[in-house]
């Protein structure tokens, strides 16, 4: 099989780039290892406030549907549950639907696989009933199954707030927030009210000490100034934020630099969000965590610059696009976190000289 | 740090640390191990690590495995749990010019007194049932076995530093000088002075060599390497190619490419040996692989082992070979003998580097 | 965090065992994974690979870009050994030990 | 607990299907994970840890963390937070490492 473009991830990143791709008569296909489109945003309920000003603000699924919408309208081809499990020698991407292997040779590739939670560790958290929030969100909102009756969540950021208040609406009473930090963490002071109005606990200077259980979490000890409050309980979300997920760079040896407030290491890419490899592009928050409006900025962007190497696009044109595209990533990250901001333009800077490279190397 | 020392080793992996730990357990102190990376970062921790003797060639070199293989037992009574199984090993053949090789190759083993059995279709599939139906036979010894690469090294590593030997990690060698009777040695992290110097650097070996002006010609030779999830034990023997370990996983490959220090893999391989996996073993079909690695192996030119001492720099010796996991006990402990006594109690003139033509470079 | 808690779920390596091998000189989480089996079960370290980088960071005050990532491979995730063996058929670099004993006259050399 | 009716999706859950956990029948809904119609049935622990045997459930739900292995339709170690239901689905816990048979002794 050849394609002009293969697109990994099949999420808002993804789908954008790959929106500007086809629609520039380039043959697109997109790898997704779920069997349907629009990633994480299938089960975020929640209206995405700061997104790109040329989208209206929108719940998370309704976002999905438009973007799927909109590659349909295309020719793009779409391979659902299939995933990319390796790289041939001669370049070709090893793509699997569980029955075949089958290699992909495609002109260009962009890389959109997202980021995924990181872990948090504490005595017993192997325990049943103890999931990472985002875990939580999509039993609630994909699979429509109630994760428990009586949760605490660990971690404050702006998504725990989200899935805290998705839970209490569903019907989960949610006992407690517990924030190791001083403060909280989530920047949206609106939805933090909406939290406090819903009468849910936020302890900071708290940190989870141990689950207890038979069989299941049913029990927690928090620790707060040296004194242990037990919560009985069925369900902890953890959150321990999130990192880009690099395999599939990895195997591309593409180079990375580390930044940590776009999630820690993440392949290094020019402005054009081209990796060190001329054929590999990459969007979304496989180029650092950011706001779901910042993601799509980055799919526009890395499709723009796919189609111009592929003489879909004049050189000229597409560099006046990324430049407005980078003043409208500007603004929704520095409204969002200057420090984000801050870290992308660091690490694009960084671009002729990555941290970790050579990395197959003995 | 301490700057001055006896005995300086080069490379911290399976040989160096063990020349490192039979040479202190000979009450041999002032020992240094420098590694570039960290013990395991190379060759050592990329192996199937077969204990493995039977099908080598020539059968000198056979017979040298065997001495080696032999000591297994009696080191892990000395430095603790290795994971040493054992097994028996098996090769299993699918034709009759195969069979051919294997009755020839059991005669020549006669003569040295290592026993090999060729085994009829029947016979082989009765040791191993999951073996392929269609199997014409098998060469099998009871002597092989396998070992855990990474408990081996690090057993070897935590004895030597138990008896007083120091590491130096993440520190590369980038200038060696031969002054009087001593060797300075500047790396990344100091300069250090000692009487003997020992090179056992491994794939890095040339590399080395060139530091001191002697051509030591070791190639590398990429082999990429299968790992299923743990599986519950059903394989009784090592498999040459297949093996599980002692943990459940099922290493799978015998491939050899040249691709230099380049330790990517590939997914043309990746198959390759999945392959291989069912030709051999029909059962593994539904197994799951979770990771595919590659490993350089350290290949002297005429891919015998390179041992003993330099000629013409007084002190300074090498040891490099391919099979570092099956000869580690041996070699340790010739090299012990060879610097504390200056003769080993097998010969290893065959060995030495001046078998080659171009000594110095 | 206790001594006893597990940080890799697959392989079930507590604190402690990373702690250690840190204290003998591992850096990084691959030496760690060698000399622990952390990060070695079938989720391949996704995991465990970041609450290792941590404990490296506090126990030895690495800055974390000084803590290299482990070093990823192929399959990507975990995949049936019968599926990889769809659409190859070549056998050309995987060989058997026999194939490297050589006959000369008939008789091993 | 199934959720009958979202608060912002409204009803979703349509086409009822039924599955078999430890030769027990349970109800789901198409397009449902496998372990999330096993946790809306009150069952949370799908296996067991291999060394330790202690529980273990669903954690990451993105099919990396493997902690949802479990044994479906007579396969092992199926991801079943990335696997969806269908009607008359076989399932059993993970409570060990596969067993590799011959093929010559029938599979």
């Amino acid at each position: 099989m050849e394609t002009d473009v293969l697109i990994i991830g099949a999420g808002p990143a993804g789908l954008t780039a790959a929106v500007e791709t086809a629609s520039r008569g380039l043959d697109v296909t997109i790898v997704e290892e779920s069997l349907s489109m629009g990633g994480q945003l299938i089960q975020q309920t929640q209206v995405l406030g700061s997104l790109p000003s040329f989208y209206q603000p929108k719940r998370g699924f309704e976002l999905a549907q438009r973007l799927r919408k909109l590659v349909e309208d295309t020719s793009v081809r779409c391979l659902l549950g299939h995933r990319v499990i390796g790289f041939y020698k001669d370049g070709s991407v090893g793509i699997s639907d569980e029955a075949n292997v089958f290699p992909l040779k495609a002109k260009k590739i962009i890389v959109a696989t997202g980021a995924a939670e990181k872990a948090i560790a504490f005595p017993k958290w192997t325990l049943p009933g103890i999931m990472t929030i985002g875990a939580a969100q999509t039993l609630l909102n994909r699979d429509f199954v109630l994760p428990g009756k009586h949760a605490v969540i660990i971690g404050t950021s702006d998504f725990a707030m989200d899935v805290a208040l998705q839970l209490s609406e569903g019907g989960v009473q949610v006992k407690a927030m517990v924030e190791k930090s001083q403060t909280v963490l989530a920047r949206d002071t609106e939805k933090v009210n909406q939290v406090s109005k819903m009468g849910i606990p936020v302890h900071v200077n708290s940190s989870i000490k141990e689950a207890r259980g038979i069989g299941r979490v049913e029990e927690i000890d928090i620790e707060q100034r040296e004194q242990i409050m037990t919560i009985p309980l069925d369900t902890v979300c953890v959150d321990g934020g999130r990192s880009p997920i690099l395999d599939v760079f990895y195997q591309l040896e593409c180079s990375f630099g580390y930044q940590r407030e776009l999630g820690g290491w993440i392949p290094q890419y020019n402005p054009f969000f081209r990796t060190d490899r001329e054929d590999v592009f990459l969007a979304g928050n496989a180029a650092g965590v950011s706001s779901q409006g910042v993601l799509l900025v980055t799919g526009i962007i890395a499709g723009i610059n796919a189609s111009e190497s592929l003489g879909a696009l004049s050189k000229e044109e597409a560099e006046i696009k990324t430049t407005s595209l980078w003043k409208e990533i500007e603004t929704l990250e520095t409204k969002l976190d200057p420090d984000v901001w801050n870290a992308r333009i660091r690490h694009v800077q960084n671009y002729e000289h990555p941290v970790l490279t050579d990395q197959f190397i003995s | 740090m301490d700057t001055n020392y006896e005995t300086i080793i080069i490379g911290g992996g399976v040989l160096g640390s063990s020349i490192a730990y039979h040479l202190s357990d000979c009450k041999k102190d002032r020992i240094l191990v420098l590694d570039q990376k960290f013990p395991l970062a190379g060759t050592s921790g990329s192996t199937q690590a077969w204990i493995w003797v039977h099908n080598k060639t020539p059968s000198w070199y056979a017979e040298f495995n065997m001495y080696s293989a032999e000591l297994f037992p009696y080191l892990a009574k000395k430095i603790g749990d290795v994971e040493y199984k054992q097994t028996g090993g098996l090769s299993p053949f699918f034709n009759e010019a195969d069979r051919e090789k294997a009755l020839q190759l059991a005669k020549a083993y006669k003569e040295i007194g290592i026993k090999i059995k060729v085994l009829s279709r029947e016979e082989a599939l009765e040791k191993e049932p999951s073996l392929n139906p269609n199997v014409a036979g098998a060469t099998y010894s009871s002597i092989d076995g396998n070992v855990n690469p990474f408990r081996l090294v690090d057993r070897y590593m935590r004895a030597a530093k138990k008896n007083g030997v120091q590491y130096s990690t993440f520190n590369k060698v980038t200038e060696i000088q031969k002054l009087h009777d001593k060797f300075i040695v500047v790396s990344e992290k100091g300069t250090f002075v000692c009487k003997n110097l020992i090179l056992a650097g491994g794939t890095w070996s040339r590399e080395l060599g060139k530091l001191v002006d002697i051509n030591i010609p070791v190639n590398q030779v990429r082999g990429q390497i299968l790992v299923t999830e743990p599986l519950k034990p059903f394989l009784n023997y090592t498999i040459s190619g297949v093996r599980q370990t002692f943990n459940g996983e099922v290493l799978i490959g015998y491939s050899m490419e040249k691709e230099g220090f380049n330790r990517a893999t590939t997914l043309d391989l990746i198959q390759e040996t999945a392959n291989m996996a069912v030709h051999y073993i029909p059962g593994l079909r539904k197994a799951k692989v979770v990771r595919a690695f590659s490993g350089i192996r350290a290949m002297p030119e005429d891919g015998l082992p390179i041992l003993g001492s330099i000629p013409g720099i007084d002190r300074l010796y090498v040891a490099a070979t391919h099979s570092g996991m099956t000869l580690s006990p041996l070699i340790g402990t010739l090299m012990s003998e060879l610097i504390l006594d200056g003769e080993t109690s097998v010969p290893i003139d065959r060995y030495s580097i001046s078998r080659f033509d171009s000594l110095v470079r | 965090m206790d001594k006893t808690t597990i940080i890799c779920r697959c392989e079930e390596i507590s604190y402690e065992e990373i702690e250690d091998v840190i204290s003998i000189g591992a850096r990084r989480f691959d030496d760690v994974k060698r000399l622990t089996r952390c990060g070695m079960g079938p989720c391949q370290s996704k995991i465990c690979s970041s609450l290792v980088a941590e404990i490296i960071h506090d126990k030895t005050g690495l800055p974390f870009p000084e803590i290299p990532l482990p070093r990823m491979r192929m399959p990507i995730s975990p995949i049936k050994i019968g599926t990889l063996t769809t659409n190859s058929t070549t056998f050309s670099s995987v060989k058997s030990v026999l194939d490297e004993v050589e006959l000369e006259d008939g008789k091993v050399k | 607990m199934h959720i009958k009716h979202h608060p912002i999706l409204g009803e979703q859950l349509q086409k009822q299907v039924t599955i078999y956990f430890k030769d027990e029948p349970y109800t789901a809904y198409e397009q449902q994970s496998v372990a999330a119609a096993l946790l809306a049935n009150d069952i949370k622990q799908l296996g067991v840890s291999r060394n330790l045997v202690q529980p273990r459930g669903m954690f990451c739900s993105r099919g990396r963390c493997c902690s949802c292995y479990m044994t479906v339709n007579g396969e092992d170690h199926v991801r079943t937070c990335m696997t969806k239901v269908v009607d008359g689905m076989k399932i059993y816990p993970n409570d060990g490492d596969p067993q590799v048979r011959s093929e010559s002794h029938g599979d």
